[in-house]
């Protein structure tokens, strides 16, 4: 029996100064990640409302990593630190929910890390697939 | 609703190659708001930028999304096009099916179908885009720095060289800083006071250049381009402009006693006082806590042998205020207290010295007219021993010294031991050292010669006590490399002690809203690329406030802060940058979170008279952003609670709307 | 149970309004059957002998009203605190929602107060009267022959029993002694639920949320959720609505209302208290609490005024977001 | 009447259930009780009456009232109506009965929701009488009979038996096809159950609440009362009041984007709310205090007058438990009736 693999979606949040460049950097490079990985470009990753990332799960996503400079490097300088605090206690509360703790992410991509951008993307990606459709935090009314 | 127009790019084959750009264009072409959607080869061209021109003006558009590559290559291009075409530029959203897509993927359905929801995201968002024209302020032609240090020294000259007009605020009563009190200056030798001076007299001659001595900036408000400073110019009780500096008064003054900080204590001054010869302002200056006129109305000497009449007994504090284009920041650095290093015995022993009083005792305008002899009994030293890293790189005794490398002490105790095996040949020189750093011009070869050419001899090894017993100092050292304990009778100890910013650096930077690392030294924009500008618009960072630097780094930093300000100073506008935060006055709180996390000082709070809808009125504090401050991060938009504050060009709304057509 | 009297009460603000120093006391209104206590305005010590009561069932937070009753009212407004509220009274000074001009605060002792549900799962229903006689409640009713006796420590409230802190840290005057931050076990349940797999985790929240019926009242007696307009009020928010339409919904109200207070609850209670559905929403305030705890260091909303909350604040060394389930005790 | 043995009143339900939905009170993990559906094993529940009222099989808190599907720029339009299944809901209390009256009014009449009408339709009520009602209950002062309630059938439950009386055709229909379970009996052991109640309602606090004051053509004295400041001040303007009422009937229709089209959907609303009927001109009733005394006018004053003197009250008290800060119905006739019935 062939069994075919889930395509999940996937919602990238990319801050504009290092990842959303790292992901340029990636396909100069033309490294390959699954299509379904989705970037949307914020200026700083703190930008990122934990509103943006529950609607993404509401619409139908399977996974959501957020992208930002290395601590130390934001351009804004401190903006990835609260990013840091925001999505720790977010992800641990999503956890407490009982929703995969696989399927949110944040990963600190450099403007010089498009290997490391594909990288985090084709493994973010294969394990949301192994979760499979997100049912957890999903809104049946966007699904008819 | 807007009138989206869609234009694909080929990119050559770049896109083309593995997004079929027809059925792109087609797609979107059925997206609501869409009223005209074409591809072509290279929209980028000047051809592919005439067809959006001719499109805009054809079909009324108000909004424009090109599918292209990044919008971090041609952005700018398409918002020009944009303009050109009549519309804001902010109306322009690049679907980047480039980089993000043709050259990520393989597959041209798959290659295809992302395109095309990328392009729906981008149609999504510019629906929901509203023109922004950014700020426009005034600037004030006129710069500020505060510290009269080399750093602020250089920083001021270069600024007034360019033709604008420079105050430097400096709290002692003469500029110099800390070169003033250094002897030589390595690796070259020559004669600190002999490169120095003819710059304090620079500034005091350039009629672009105001000096404001035994002065402290007291409140900023404002923002780049625009600050409003407050200067308190402490009474000096001597009359500035009509002091001529002969120096009678200090002679004839009675209270002579007074601990000489310039030398650092190891003599004394008088009440009245000129820190030193070539002090600029040469003008004398009263020391209220010594002066026996001030404290008791008892003397008058001085206002009595004054030719001059610039005694004045009873001036007061003045206050200044200003406005200003441009800060810079140059408050320079002090050694550390040995107060907590009782191991060295610097409390008990006159004769353990810091690095600055050596430099004192060495300088030919010094204590001791440059002799070199021991503070204690005023003799000759025989066995000299220097300690490296004292309170540097301090790891594990955070709370006695600092965690980083002072970078500079490493190379003036080369220069110590040199000059002194150079001037006094019977001399016994040790060092002792963790690490000997030496990157810098011809920094290597001059430790090199203090060890091979003159004798130094330098230890692997920290010095673990100093015992003072009869005249002799009793250092016990580990020798590393030959692994043995070493037992030294010293005549003198120089300790080489770690450097901290100024005291003064904090509340300087609590006022101009700056920000600072958990040593006090102040932040750059950007470590590498904006290392002379705080993140505060503005705002700008010279010499060792910024971090440890020896003379040259700081007189190039001095130099590239002077640049920053002039390519400031040059423009009559600030034009911002529109995707700055806007706080929603209607649904904010006051709460102050979003004040907690702005980087910038950008917001602050007013209380604002409110009709409300029952008529009648209600005060409340709400949040206003200063858009010529705000760098458009949008931590607050994530603080506030209540929605109320949004981020021009990336709006909650918008980015929601990029959200359910990705996710469709 | 209490210690203090409903007579000291109303002589310290008799007192205090005869004075002059307040126009109005904020204060508990006796309710049809002793234990439907409203918060009530008196404006003078005859209106406070008929209508004010103070007993084991006036458990009400007063600190919001500050917020709408201090731009209203003329003069200064008395109120009454137990040691959670003045916990809620500073944070709500450290946001600015209020003029502390315009507040005496009256710190009162607190032993715990009771749940009327858990009174009535031993009494019965139909209560006819409700009274303290020391530690004890004495409930008749309809259906039993004899007065109930009921020690009071076996009702509390739940976040009583979970008390974290006796002490006052705001007050003009403090009745009764100045108490103490106690040891509580307040973390207990959200530890357990921890320990369960994200299975169990996932039926239990989700058996809980579903009974939400979006009446607003957790948020609308939240001492938190001031906001001038809520973000589920605003229909420009993106999340506004007015019903648990599906499961999506009734999690997105509580998770984004539980991070909307995340570094602010103070921890007091009122949400659950309130929650018609009994629903146990001081978990997830809680289970906030508890990660900043570990995370960030302690940190106690309120305690002081003017403190910086946690999440809008950093260190550089902070954990990562991959790190935070590192070394928890885990399900099998 | 007709009887069933309690031990025997899950074949009882059984036999319901095998030709509608039935749905009955159950107890919760809380301690409270809910209507849900019966399968084979669960147990029927003893609390006085359920959190929420059985209001929501008719009119639930949300429903889909139409659909529009958009591809790029077409719109379908999605019909979502549907033909109702018969159910019966078991167990419902005399309060609670009476509250349909309230909400036919508004809703069979003319234009008669149509949503509303087609459950209304299948939808079958078993009431119960109440042996021991509670200190918040006070149906009584609108006229309701917990020993007497209606509904399609009529139920008392005694120590060991539930009888069941049929009033309307529905209910005729069901009960004769429940007749393997059920036998004939006299009216002996009701009417002693109807006395013994009879008895704790002479007793219970509220039951001198007078309605005096209220009813049709009062309202310009009691909207001018001075009191509503006092009873408004503490209110919290949240929804718990309007949500758990049986007789509330107020609702929103809001529009969901679902990405793919749009969800049109009514909900229940309160006028409690800030937002309530919010238009385009703003807020009909600006303060809290304007929004508090329109729902104590129109459940007073406004309904009765427009009802033929029909309260739009029930006394069912789940007000008077779930306020978070106790103020309610009670209170409010009390302070502005005049103290009356003290």
């Amino acid at each position: 029996m062939q069994v075919t693999e889930y395509k999940p979606l996937i919602v990238a949040f990319c801050c504009n100064w290092c990842s959303y460049a790292g992901a340029d950097l990636a396909g100069n490079n033309r490294l390959a990640y699954p299509a379904d990985v989705k970037i949307i470009r914020v200026p700083c990753s703190c930008r990122v409302n934990p509103t943006f990332i529950l609607r993404a799960f509401q619409r139908g996503a399977d996974g959501v990593i957020i992208c930002g400079c290395h601590p130390g490097d934001c351009h804004y300088t401190s903006g990835n630190y609260y990013t840091r605090r925001r999505m720790a206690t977010l992800f641990s509360m999503l956890d407490f929910l009982g929703i995969e703790r696989e399927r949110t992410r944040v990963e600190w991509v450099s403007a010089a890390e498009g290997a490391k951008f594909a990288a985090t993307m084709n493994e973010f990606a294969q394990k949301v697939a192994a979760l499979g459709e997100n049912k957890r935090l999903e809104d049946l009314r966007c699904k008819k | 609703m807007q009138r989206v127009g869609v234009f694909v790019c080929w990119c050559g084959s770049n896109i083309a190659g593995t997004v079929d750009v027809q059925a792109v264009s087609e797609a979107l072409k059925n997206e609501p708001g869409v009223v005209f959607s074409a591809n072509y080869q290279y929209m980028c061209s000047q051809a592919g930028q005439e067809m959006i021109k001719t499109a805009v003006k054809e079909h009324h558009l108000t909004g424009i999304v090109v599918c292209s590559c990044s919008p971090r290559m041609h952005e700018a291009t398409f918002r020009k096009t944009a303009v050109a075409a009549g519309l804001n530029p902010y109306m322009v959203e690049i679907a980047n099916i480039r980089e993000q897509c043709s050259w990520v993927h393989k597959d041209v359905t798959a290659g295809t179908e992302k395109a095309i929801i990328l392009g729906k995201a981008a149609i999504a968002k510019v629906n929901l885009n509203t023109p922004l024209t950014p700020g426009e302020s005034p600037v004030t032609k006129r710069a500020l720095v505060i510290g009269g240090g080399i750093a602020g020294i250089q920083t001021a000259l270069d600024i007034a060289d360019a033709g604008f007009p420079v105050d430097v605020v400096e709290k002692q009563p003469t500029i110099g800083g800390k070169m003033a009190q250094l002897d030589k200056t390595f690796p070259t030798l020559d004669c600190a006071a002999c490169i120095l001076t003819p710059k304090m007299v620079d500034v005091a001659q350039n009629d672009k250049i105001r000096i404001f001595s035994y002065s402290e900036v007291t409140d900023v408000r404002g923002f780049v381009g625009n600050f409003d400073v407050t200067i308190k110019k402490k009474a000096r009780f001597v009359k500035e402009d009509v002091c001529t500096g002969c120096g009678a008064c200090v002679e004839k003054c009675p209270m002579k006693k007074i601990p000489n900080e310039f030398n650092l204590g190891m003599d004394n001054r008088h009440a009245i006082y000129i820190p030193f010869a070539q002090a600029v302002p040469k003008v004398a200056t009263i020391d209220p806590d010594a002066c026996n006129m001030l404290k008791n109305g008892k003397c008058g000497i001085c206002s009595k042998v004054c030719a001059a009449g610039a005694i004045d007994y009873k001036q007061k504090d003045e206050i200044i205020e200003e406005t200003y284009g441009a800060i810079v920041v140059a408050t320079g650095f002090n050694p550390i207290s040995m107060e907590k290093f009782d191991e060295y015995a610097y409390s008990q022993s006159k004769d353990v010295i810091t690095s600055l009083e050596f430099e004192r005792l060495t300088n030919a305008a010094g204590p001791t007219a440059g002799m070199l002899v021991r503070p204690s009994d005023g003799k000759h030293p025989h066995t000299l021993v220097f300690v490296q890293c004292v309170g540097s790189r301090c790891e594990s005794c955070a709370e006695k010294g600092k965690e980083y490398c002072s970078k500079i002490c490493c190379m003036y105790t080369a220069k110590h031991a040199m000059l002194t095996r150079d001037k006094y040949p019977d001399t016994e020189v040790y060092v002792f050292y963790v690490d000997v750093r030496t990157p810098g011009k011809n920094f290597d070869e001059f430790y090199r010669r203090a060890v091979e050419e003159y004798g130094v001899k330098y230890v692997k090894g920290m010095v673990g006590k100093i015992v003072p017993e009869g005249d002799k100092l009793k250092v016990q050292a580990s020798d590393l490399i030959a692994n043995k304990q070493l037992h030294l009778d010293a005549d003198l100890v120089v300790l080489a002690a770690a450097i901290e910013p100024d005291h003064s650096a904090r509340p300087l930077a609590t006022m101009l809203t700056a920000s600072m690392d958990t040593n006090d030294f102040f932040t750059e924009a950007h470590p590498k690329l904006r290392p002379v500008e705080s993140p505060t618009a503005g705002v700008f960072l010279s010499g060792t406030c910024q971090g440890p630097k020896d003379i040259p780094e700081t007189v190039s930093q001095a130099g590239a802060a002077a640049s920053k300000v002039i390519g400031l100073l040059v423009k009559d506008k600030l034009t911002g940058n529109p995707c700055v935060a806007i706080a929603n006055e209607l649904t904010c709180n006051g709460c102050s979170s979003c004040e907690r996390v702005c980087p910038y000082g950008a917001i602050s709070y007013l209380d604002k008279e409110f009709r409300m809808p029952d008529r009648t009125t209600k005060i409340r504090r709400v949040a206003s952003v200063n858009p010529a401050v705000c760098q458009g991060c949008g931590a607050c938009t994530v603080a506030c609670p209540s929605g109320a504050m949004d981020l021009n060009g990336f709006m909650n709304n918008q980015i929601m709307a990029e959200v359910d057509a990705i996710c469709k | 149970m209490q210690k203090i009297t409903r007579e000291q009460l109303i002589d310290q603000a008799s007192e205090l309004l005869a004075n002059g120093t307040v126009s109005t006391v904020l204060g508990w209104g006796a309710g049809e059957f002793g234990y439907d206590v409203t918060p009530t305005l008196f404006k003078t010590a005859e209106e406070m002998q008929n209508g004010f009561v103070f007993n084991d069932f006036c458990g009400a937070n007063f600190s919001k009203y500050l917020v709408s009753k201090t731009k209203t009212l003329e003069g200064k407004l008395l109120v009454f605190l137990k040691p959670c509220d003045t916990y809620s009274f500073n944070q709500l000074l450290t946001e600015h929602r209020f003029d502390r001009e315009k507040v005496y605060v009256v710190g009162i002792p607190c032993e715990g107060m009771a749940d009327i549900a858990k009174v009535k799962e031993i009494s019965g229903e139909g209560i006819s009267s409700i009274a303290s006689d020391g530690d004890r409640i004495v409930v008749t009713t309809l259906y039993a022959d004899a007065p109930v006796k009921i020690d009071a420590r076996n009702v509390l409230a739940e976040r009583c029993i979970h008390c974290k802190s006796k002490k006052h840290v705001a007050y003009d005057t403090l009745l009764g002694e100045e108490g103490d931050v106690v040891a509580s076990a307040r973390f207990d349940e959200v530890t357990r639920l921890e320990s369960m797999t994200p299975d169990e985790r996932f039926a239990f929240w989700q058996n809980e949320l579903s009974k939400c019926i979006r009446c607003n009242a957790c948020r609308d007696a939240c001492p938190a959720c001031t906001c001038e307009t809520c973000v589920f009020d605003n229909p420009k928010s993106g999340v506004e609505n007015k019903s648990p339409s599906n499961s999506f919904e009734e999690q997105m109200f509580h998770i984004i209302r539980a991070f909307h207070v995340a570094g602010r609850c103070t921890d007091c209670g009122e949400c659950a208290r309130v929650c018609p559905q009994n629903i146990p929403l001081h978990l997830l305030n809680r289970k906030f609490i508890k990660d900043i705890n570990t995370f960030y260091g302690e940190y106690q909303a309120g305690a002081e005024v003017g403190s910086r909350s946690p999440l809008t604040d950093y260190t550089t060394e902070d954990l990562e977001p991959s790190e935070i389930f590192v070394g928890r005790n885990e399900h099998a | 009447m007709l009887k069933c043995s309690l031990d025997n009143v899950q074949t009882l339900f059984a036999e319901i259930a095998k030709e509608a939905k039935l749905y009955l009170p159950i107890d919760n993990a809380d301690g409270t009780a809910v209507f849900g559906e019966w399968s084979r094993g669960v147990a029927w529940s003893n609390a006085l009456n359920t959190a929420k009222s059985p209001k929501d099989f008719f009119f639930p808190q949300t429903e889909d009232l139409m659909r529009f599907r958009t591809e790029g720029k077409k719109i379908e339009v999605i019909d979502v109506r549907r033909e109702s299944d018969d159910f019966v809901v078991f167990g419902v209390r005399a309060c609670d009965v009476k509250s349909f009256d309230v909400l036919d009014r508004v809703f069979l009449s003319e234009p008669c929701d149509s949503f509303y009408a087609e459950k209304r339709a299948h939808g079958i009520i078993v009431s119960l009488a109440c042996t021991r009602p509670a200190e918040t209950c006070f149906c009584g002062i609108f006229g309701i009979h917990a020993a007497e309630p209606a509904g399609d059938v009529s139920a008392w439950k005694t120590e060991d038996a539930l009888y069941l009386r049929a009033n309307t055709e529905k209910g005729t229909a069901l009960v004769a096809r429940l007749s393997s379970v059920l036998e004939e009996c006299s009216d002996d052991a009701v009417n002693a159950q109807k006395e013994s109640i009879a008895k704790i309602m002479n007793k219970l606090p509220l039951k001198d609440l007078s309605t005096e004051a209220f009813g049709g053509g009062k309202t310009q004295d009691l909207f001018h009362s001075p009191a509503w400041d006092a009873l408004s001040s503490a209110c919290l303007g949240c929804g718990t009041c309007t949500f758990v009422c049986p007789t509330c009937q107020c609702y929103d229709i809001k529009d969901f984007n679902t990405g793919n089209g749009v969800i049109r959907y009514r909900c229940w609303d309160s006028c409690m709310y800030s937002e309530f009927t919010k238009m385009a001109h703003g807020n009909n009733r600006l303060t809290q205090k304007e929004r508090f005394r329109q729902r104590f006018m129109h459940k007073l004053v406004y309904y009765p007058e427009n009802n033929d003197g029909l309260f739009g009250c029930v006394g069912c008290g789940r007000c008077l438990a779930k306020c978070p800060i106790s103020m309610n119905i009670v209170k409010v006739m009390k302070q502005i009736g005049g103290n009356k019935g003290e």
